[in-house]
């Protein structure tokens, strides 16, 4: 498979999510399209350690490439960090003005 | 065109048209389960890619653990098609352009880039088997493997702090 | 030889002793002691001036040089006197002139309170002691300090009684009227400095005779000059404090404003003749200013009817005499009709002081009439310093007057005009000197009762300086008595050759002669005689029978008016000058200078106001923001970026 | 040696005057130090005027190319001595002027002193723009604190206004200092450095000093801080602002402009000394409406600061050693002015000309040295001032060459001569002359103190009016390598 | 490596000294006493004595400069527990908590010093975030604090995002992760990298709050509680400052030209939008927020300069800035009223803090002979040696300028003005803020006291 193909498709996914995150208020929905954006990047890192794998396949060098995938990994486990802490603050806002709507969030400004 | 690339069209439509009903959705039950269906579609990416350990975490951690996890808090909440709020018709106008534009100038950028030419290895190569990757990550990885022990429990910590109730 | 060198700084320095003394004491000292030590150290330098006149008559210059006042790279302004010839003729005047005044003022002053008295006579003493330093200084510079000293003592003798606010103005106007004409005086002397690189005298002329200044350099300077000493010595345009600085007492009327300060001017150029002789365009230009301040000085105080205005404008016409005989190359002349006026010209002050004192400060002549009958000497004296202003043969007056005459005439082309301008501004003299002469002790006295009942002559103090001075007045004259009537009697001349000697060259070189033959002299004289006998008889004739007391009117009232010049400089000067400053001050200071400054304070505060906005606390709008930010970096990267 | 002492004394005493809480004390204290730094100065100019203790060179920064250099060149002795002279004459005149706090008000006073001795002093860019600050932070503090009613806004704007200035400076210093070829700051490889410079580079370093050294004197159109500051600020600070503090932009010119950018000063002279001559004419002609006396000498102030930058730039000698002594001769003279102006302050608790008059009869001791000095500012001869201002002017004027900017700067600058002569007596004759007011009417005469301090004021008026060579002795030699250095036909040849 | 390892540990003992311990005063101790500790290891290992000897397959590398870095990083900290750890107290109840994340975030910060790789640096920067979130959050009934929380949060994820994608490229391009291999030869790279590096730029300019990504910062650091603002304006920014340079140096050294004007754009913006917006602040607390962004701005200079100057400038900028910025933050802590009117007459009632906290403020504001000045000074230095970009410098020193403007509002508020306005201070705090005033005093007299530890 050609590697622009996965560049386009995990610019596009990129790109939706952070659509995502300038168009909805709902706190949640937001958190879900940066997840979106994080997977995206995984998608994009793994085509390329397989691209990365192949190139060095002529010379020979079998574990290239790993390191992509690995980092795949790596995001992963931020994410669910992210995610556990992300929730909780969500939770915890909720219970204060029960609303997740980020646009209620104004105190702050100026 | 040969049965990838069918596949790998099909999962890539799959994995946008999901993204889309994520953002539009109005429910956020809805969006929550597209997105699920993004990810199994970019797990069957990784398939594609030979990348099976990833592809099954993918599945198990996100569309598992993580998007339940969003649909319980959400379930807990209550929230639904009514409770969601909207943002005013202009910014999200706004927002959309924005995200287009970023979109079409990354990919005008991108498209004759140096990587014209090259591919990734479709459903061959082994390095995305769980034994490679096993052994780097405890060899060459491990440092970092446990230092994200140290974001771990601080995640933890503060999943506690936070989310107690008092 | 030597020892007359060695005490001269005592000339200038005992007056200063003295205007210390009088100064630091005069809460302390009795009037008397004042009065002995200000007239004291006065005599004591006239003394040694005289005895310097003795050294100096055989016609050589002496240069005392003490100490370096200024040495910076190549100038050096030494701190120095230059006694010759000239200095002394004005050493003598000033410390002569200066002592008889001296005394008349320790009766004149004598109601003042003791530390005012005081106060006074320092005053006195420290002008007598600037005075000194300007005609005795060997170089510009310690000429301009005596300069600007006499100005300043003038300030203050003017502004003497400080608590009434006109004198005060007066006194102001005086100083700042003099300031315009020093600055001339100042650029002139930085222009010798870069051009002959030194202010000595001798240095400058030797300078000048090796013609090594440029026509227009020497033409600018000795303009410049003439600027200065138009400021001094109340020439158009910067005349017209002259007649307000009769604020002052009228002794000081006599001694800066009529006999010495107001001669500087003519001293300074007399002293720079060369630089003069050697500038053609300049000297015309001071005889006409000369010729029409005299003029002008003359018609105004025909119509004057404060005693000392009158005298003040005949002063102002006077120096413009001296100044037509500088212009038309004739300086002995102009140094002669210093002198002779000086004695006169003081007589009459200190004659209307007398006369004030007697009247209790009363000055206008409208108010008294027929004071011959009380006060005898002064009336005599008077009449006396008329005769000799008004150049009736036989007295000071008319030998220099003649000599001025006479040397106008000589002038090609035009010497003829000038003549008769002159004559006629002497004629004029004639008249408004005898109608201040006759309206004043003639006829019937015209003030009040208890006035009349108070008349008196003055006390010995005031009447003995007149005597003298009218002595001089008459006898003055003999030291310069014309070729034409007695051949070498021109004694003065003769004196002062050395001075002028450059001149005389540089005149024989450009082949101008102020030769008149006899015969036309003799006929120039008796005119001019027999007009002025005519005008005198007349002027006494008319006032002594019916003074005019009633305010004139039509031309006469522009006459009064002084011809409107002081409400002139008012409008086109003064005013706009102020006008300016208030409108820098409220207006351009507040709203430009400062307004941008306060601008941009202001700006940035707009902005910062306007800036906050930006953090509207909606994460939606941050995030928005931060992508079109995005967006633009990677247009510009990408697309626009080379 | 000596010049260490000059900046530690008031330094240390200084910040020990902060630790009193008793007011005599510490006035008295703050009195000692400043004699005795005046002890000091006037030994280094008799006793110990021998080079090796007018010097002090110690490692500071070295990394930074920079390092602890003082030395007392001829104007260094100048401006020292008046610093050292002012302080005392300030603390004697105000002696009876009491302050909240005085203890904090006396240390800083000293503190301030020690920062312009170091100013005057340093020989190293950098300690140089150190002091330069360190100078004006106590000023800020002082006005703002025992300062007028609108005391704050003005200091304020006052401190903004400088701190930009100097900060461009410190980028020209930096950018001279990236040239050196040894990368240090020394004065030597500033003089080397800069003139080693392109004309375009010095164009632009000479506006960011300028405008700096412009702020601080200050020079028309940036002087709009100063007269509210002086109306605002104690009396005493004013003293220290107006008589010393504008001179360190005047050194600034002198020791770090013309000869670091000798290029630039030559081709934009004319254009500093065009504004130059504006502000003289423009102060002069506000100074002349003016009611309120501080403002007027403020303004006064602004008019002979401006002949002083004219002289600067005229680059020559007369003019310069002119500049030298007058730098000396303004500072002891507008200080005379305050202390008398702080007098009527004090007793009628206003500054309003139309609300004074007729002083001279009550107060004659007061009235005649006021006049006196008054007169001395205005440049009369046998007065300090007349000797500054001709060889001011006369360098001005120019030697052989004169071109028609000299004699334009002359005669304008002439004309304030004239003007100061119309605003001085209006001052004199509305202030003593005339009749009492009801105000006036039991005005007392000068105290001991302030008679003290004003007798010496006029003593040195008169000594350096009729002696001035004394001074323009001490000034020779570095008025000569000064013009050396910034002399540009030989750079102009190449 | 040592104080990864060890504020790791130290982390895990204060969470159960947090759980046996009763006495709050125990706990603190343990904190002070573990972060000297922390201090001295660094110390020591810079004299190259590690307690561990760990393969990092080149991942990470201790050099002078990121020890160097830590060191200060860690003395600040212990000064800021010294001096405002009782206040944590008010925050909640999980006091020993917040110590333990500080900990962590530590080791966060030791990750970001000294990475090589970039893997390292996002679980860095990771480990610095999340914990910060919970800290920003951690006074949970105050809804000021939760939306802050929040806030950041979203926008931290989003800017992980970017940075996430970046990576990615840089590794397409590369086919590595590790900064020592990743060697762009080319003047001008591929797009690739290109983009990698602009997105990269963006995120780091997001955690160090530099316009146009600024926007959390005023809002976090207002309403996250006081203490916390502190010792995320100072410490957190500073580290992620050195992450900063380092990437841009090692990584993208090479092509200089393609970055440098984004850089200096972003300078500009950052300055104007921090200094100009916080001239109208009423709040001191939002002003310090405002502040913080403006003295990033010149932080940024040593960035767009890039050279030894730069280097040694970072430095000196980091301790003076934390050091100024934890004083002032540890004084305002204690105040009753954050905006200016709430500092009237502080001078009255207590002199010495006050003169201590002017200084704080005359360093921030670059006055010579306080650290402050040295740190600005050489940032000009370094800005003005890289090159003609005068109009860069020019600029900054006017906003510098109009930052005075705003800092001596406080000390008039101080001095100047009648008020009532005190603080409780022991004496034990007011000794700590003499020394601090004295350390930020000496650093501006001798520099080399610190410069020295990075040369030899």
């Amino acid at each position: 498979m050609p590697i622009n193909y996965y560049i386009f498709l995990s610019i596009a996914l990129f790109c939706i999510g952070i659509v995502g995150v300038l168009t909805r208020r709902n706190a949640i929905i937001i958190f879900m399209c940066i997840e979106l954006m994080l997977n995206a990047v995984n998608l994009l890192l793994v085509a390329f350690s397989k691209m990365h794998h192949l190139n060095a396949a002529v010379s020979g060098n079998v574990t290239a490439g790993t390191d992509g995938q690995l980092f795949v990994f790596f995001i992963m486990v931020v994410a669910a960090a992210e995610v556990s802490v992300g929730l909780a603050i969500i939770v915890m806002m909720y219970r204060n003005i029960h609303s997740v709507d980020v646009n209620f969030l104004n105190r702050l400004k100026h | 065109m040969n049965i990838t690339q069918i596949l790998f069209w099909l999962l890539s439509v799959m994995a946008l048209f999901g993204a889309l009903m994520v953002v539009v959705s109005k429910n956020p039950v809805y969006s929550v389960l597209w997105l699920i269906v993004t990810f199994f579609a970019i797990s069957g990416h990784y398939i594609l890619l030979n990348a099976q350990f990833l592809a099954i975490v993918n599945i198990i951690v996100y569309a598992g653990a993580i998007m339940v996890l969003f649909l319980f808090v959400i379930m807990l909440m209550n929230l639904n098609k009514e409770t969601e709020p909207q943002k005013n018709r202009w910014l999200k106008i706004a927002g959309a352009l924005a995200g287009g534009c970023l979109l079409l100038v990354l990919v005008a950028a991108l498209r004759n880039s140096e990587m014209q030419g090259q591919s990734a290895e479709v459903n061959t190569g082994d390095i995305g088997l769980i034994k490679n990757l096993g052994k780097e990550l405890f060899s060459t990885y491990v440092v970092p493997f446990e230092i994200s022990s140290i974001l771990f429990i601080s995640a933890m910590v503060g999943a506690v702090l936070i989310g107690k109730k008092e | 030889m030597k020892n007359v060198l060695n005490i001269v700084y005592l000339i200038p320095l005992l007056p200063l002793i003295g205007f210390l003394i009088n100064g630091l004491g005069r809460k302390h000292l009795s009037k008397g002691l004042i009065g002995i030590i200000g007239s004291g150290t006065v005599l004591a330098s006239f003394l040694i001036s005289v005895w310097v006149f003795m050294q100096v008559k055989g016609g050589n210059t002496y240069v005392a040089d003490y100490f370096n006042f200024i040495n910076v790279g190549a100038l050096s302004i030494p701190f120095a006197f230059q006694i010759d010839q000239l200095s002394s003729i004005f050493l003598l005047i000033i410390t002569g002139v200066g002592f008889l005044i001296h005394v008349y003022s320790t009766s004149y002053m004598h109601e003042e309170k003791t530390e005012h008295f005081g106060r006074y006579f320092a005053y006195l003493n420290l002008f007598v002691f600037s005075m000194l330093l300007l005609v005795m200084g060997a170089n510009y510079v310690i000429m301009f300090i005596g300069w600007e000293g006499v100005g300043l003592c003038s300030y203050l003798l003017i502004g003497y009684w400080f608590k009434n606010t006109e004198y005060n103005k007066a006194a102001n106007k005086a100083f700042i009227m003099n300031r315009i004409g020093d600055l001339a005086f100042l650029i002139a002397i930085f222009w010798i400095i870069s051009k002959a690189g030194n202010v000595n005298y001798g240095d400058v002329f030797a300078f000048a005779q090796g013609n090594k200044f440029t026509a227009t350099d020497i033409t600018t300077i000795t303009i410049l000059l003439f600027i200065g000493a138009t400021g001094k010595s109340a020439q158009i345009p910067l005349y017209t404090w002259l007649p307000d600085a009769m604020a002052g007492p009228t002794p000081v009327s006599a001694l800066i404003h009529a006999a010495t300060m107001v001669t500087a001017g003519i001293y300074m150029i007399a002293r720079s003749n060369i630089l003069y002789s050697l500038s053609p365009v300049t000297l015309n230009i001071i005889a006409i200013v000369g010729l029409a301040t005299a003029l002008l000085a003359a018609t105004i105080a025909m119509k004057q009817n404060d005693i000392k205005k009158v005298l003040a404008y005949s002063t102002v016409s006077q120096l413009g005499y001296m100044f037509l005989a500088l212009g038309t190359g004739s300086y002995v002349a102009a140094v002669f009709h210093v002198m002779t006026h000086a004695f006169f010209k003081a007589l009459l002050f200190l004659g209307s002081g007398s006369v004030i004192h007697a009247m209790g400060g009363q000055q206008d002549i409208r108010k008294m009439g027929g004071l011959n009958k009380y006060m005898k000497i002064t009336n005599a004296t008077f009449l006396i310093g008329c005769l000799a202003i008004a150049g009736i043969p036989g007295l000071s007056g008319f030998f220099s007057k003649d000599e001025i005459l006479a040397g106008a005439f000589s002038q090609k082309p035009f010497g003829i005009v000038l003549y008769i301008i002159g004559l006629g501004t002497a004629l004029l003299t004639a008249f408004y000197m005898f109608r201040l002469y006759a309206t004043t002790f003639r006829g019937n006295f015209r003030g009040t009762h208890d006035q009349e009942h108070h008349l008196h002559e003055s006390p010995a103090a005031i009447t003995i300086p007149l005597i003298v001075l009218a002595i001089l007045s008459i006898i003055g004259g003999y030291v310069g008595v014309p070729e034409f009537i007695l051949h070498g009697a021109h004694s003065l001349k003769d004196f002062l050759a050395p001075v002028f000697a450059g001149s005389y060259q540089v005149f024989e070189a450009q082949g101008i002669s102020h030769e008149v033959d006899h015969s036309t002299e003799w006929i120039l004289t008796g005119v001019s005689t027999a007009l002025i006998l005519i005008v005198v008889v007349f002027a006494w004739n008319k006032f002594s029978k019916k003074p005019d007391t009633e305010d004139a009117a039509g031309f006469g009232k522009v006459l009064a008016n002084k011809w409107y010049v002081d409400e002139l400089y008012e409008k086109i000067i003064v005013r706009p000058m102020n006008g300016l400053g208030t409108f820098l001050n409220n207006v351009f200071e507040k709203s430009v200078v400062d307004g941008i400054v306060n601008g941009v304070g202001r700006l940035v505060n707009y902005s910062s106001r306007q800036l906050r906005l930006l953090q509207s606390g909606q994460v939606g709008s941050y995030v928005l923001l931060m992508v079109v930010s995005m967006l633009l970096f990677f247009v510009f990267q990408f697309f626009l970026r080379k | 040696m000596i010049p260490v002492l000059l900046i530690a004394i008031p330094l240390v005493t200084g910040l020990a005057a902060f630790f009193s809480r008793n007011e005599k004390l510490v006035r008295s204290w703050a009195l000692f130090s400043s004699i005795l730094t005046l002890a000091i100065s006037i030994l280094g100019l008799t006793i110990f005027s021998d080079a090796k203790y007018l010097e002090h060179h110690s490692a500071w920064m070295s990394t930074l190319g920079s390092s602890f250099s003082v030395k007392l060149d001829g104007m260094g002795q100048i401006l020292c001595l008046l610093t050292a002279i002012a302080f005392p004459l300030i603390f004697i005149s105000t002696w009876h002027s009491s302050y909240k706090k005085a203890n904090n008000f006396f240390a800083l006073m000293l503190l301030s002193q020690a920062g312009l001795m170091g100013v005057f002093l340093a020989m190293d860019a950098l300690l140089f723009y150190f002091f330069w600050e360190l100078a004006l932070i106590p000023v800020y503090f002082l006005c703002s604190q025992w300062g007028g009613e609108k005391r704050i806004a003005v200091t304020f704007k006052f401190f903004i206004y400088t701190f930009v200035g100097s900060l461009l400076m410190l980028i020209g210093i930096l950018y001279v200092y990236a040239h050196s070829q040894d990368h240090s700051f020394s004065i030597e490889s500033f003089y080397k450095a800069g003139a080693a410079l392109g004309h375009k580079e010095q164009t632009w370093l000479f506006w960011l000093f300028f405008v700096a050294f412009a702020i601080k004197m200050p020079i028309f159109p940036f002087h709009t801080w100063q007269p509210d500051t002086y109306e605002q600020s104690p009396t005493a600070t004013t003293m220290v602002l107006s008589g010393v503090m504008v001179k360190m932009g005047l050194l600034g010119l002198i020791r770090w402009l013309l000869p670091v950018l000798p290029v630039a000063a030559y081709s934009w002279g004319n254009m500093a000394s065009g504004m130059a001559v504006t502000g003289m004419i423009y102060a002069s002609l506000i100074a002349i409406r003016q009611n309120d006396i501080k403002r007027l000498v403020a303004y006064s102030s602004i008019a002979h600061i401006g002949l002083m930058c004219i002289a600067v730039f005229s680059e020559n000698k007369l003019a310069l050693q002119g500049v030298m002594i007058q730098m000396f001769n303004h500072g002891i003279n507008i200080i005379g002015l305050w202390i008398v102006i702080e007098l009527i302050e004090r007793q009628f608790g206003t500054r309003k000309l139309s609300e004074l008059g007729g002083l001279a009869q009550k107060a004659p001791a007061m009235a005649i040295l006021f006049v006196i000095i008054a007169l001395a500012n205005i440049a009369l001869p046998l007065t300090n001032a007349f000797v500054g201002e001709f060889l001011m002017f006369s360098g001005i004027f120019g030697s052989n060459d004169i071109t028609e900017y000299n004699i334009l700067f002359t005669v304008l600058a002439g004309l304030c001569i004239i003007l100061a002569a119309i605003y001085t007596l209006n001052m004199i004759r509305k202030i003593f002359y005339g009749d009492t007011v009801a105000l006036t009417a039991n005005v007392q005469d000068v105290k001991l103190s302030e008679k003290l301090a004003l007798g010496i004021i006029v003593v040195l008026i008169f000594w350096m009016g009729v002696y001035p060579q004394a001074v323009l002795n001490i000034t020779n030699d570095i008025s000569d390598s000064i013009l050396k250095l910034s002399d540009v036909h030989p750079m102009l040849k190449k | 490596m040592n104080v990864l390892i060890l504020s790791a540990i130290l982390g895990i003992v204060i969470l159960f000294s947090g759980i046996y311990l009763k006495q709050k005063s125990n706990v603190r101790a343990i904190a002070i006493v573990g972060m000297a500790g922390l201090l001295l290891c660094n110390i020591w290992e810079m004299s190259s004595a590690s307690f561990f000897h760990v393969n990092t397959e080149g991942m990470m590398r201790f050099d002078r400069f990121a020890l160097l870095f830590i060191s200060i990083i860690l003395f600040s900290t212990l000064i800021y527990f010294v001096l405002s750890a009782k206040d944590m107290e008010k925050v909640g109840i999980h006091y020993a908590e917040y110590f333990a994340l500080i900990f962590f975030i530590l080791c966060g910060v030791v990750l970001v010093a000294s990475f090589k790789s970039l893997l390292i640096l996002f679980l860095g920067i990771e480990i610095i975030s999340i914990p910060l979130y919970i800290l920003t959050g951690s006074d949970k009934r105050n809804l000021k604090s939760n939306e802050a929380s929040l806030k950041y949060f979203l926008m931290g994820a989003f800017s992980t995002g970017l940075m996430l994608m970046g990576i990615t490229l840089i590794y397409g391009a590369t086919g590595t992760f590790n900064v020592e291999q990743i060697q762009f030869t080319a003047e001008k790279p591929g797009v690739l990298p290109i983009a990698g590096m602009m997105l990269l730029l963006f995120s780091m300019a997001f955690k160090v709050s530099a316009a146009p990504f600024h926007f959390w910062t005023p809002d976090v650091y207002d309403g996250a509680p006081t203490v916390f603002t502190s010792f995320m304006a100072t410490i957190v920014k500073a580290a992620v400052f050195i992450g900063f340079i380092r990437l841009f140096d090692e990584t993208f050294g090479t092509f200089k030209e393609q970055w440098r004007l984004w850089i200096a754009i972003i300078t500009v913006a950052t300055l104007f939008i921090g200094n100009i917006t916080a001239v109208f602040q009423q709040s001191v607390k939002r002003m310090l927020a405002y502040s913080s962004i403006a003295q990033a701005g010149f932080m940024l200079l040593a960035i767009f300069a890039m050279n030894s100057d730069a280097k040694e400038g970072i430095l000196i900028y980091a301790a003076a800035y934390c050091l100024a910025t934890i004083g002032i933050f540890a004084v305002l802590t204690k105040m009753s009223d954050y905006t200016f009117d709430g500092f009237n007459g502080l001078a009255r009632q207590q002199p010495v803090v006050a003169a201590l906290t002017t200084i704080f403020f005359l360093s921030l504001a670059g006055i010579p002979l306080t650290a402050g000045f040295l740190a600005k000074f050489y940032m000009l230095k370094a800005a003005l040696s890289a090159g003609s970009n005068l109009w860069l410098v020019i600029f900054a020193v006017l906003m510098a300028a109009v930052s005075a403007y705003y800092y001596f509002r406080v000390i008039q508020a101080m001095y100047f003005k009648d008020g009532q306005a005190t603080i409780q201070a022991s004496p034990f705090f007011k000794g700590t803020l003499v020394i601090l005033a004295a350390v930020i005093i000496l650093l501006g007299m001798f520099p080399n006291l610190l410069l020295y530890w990075y040369y030899f």
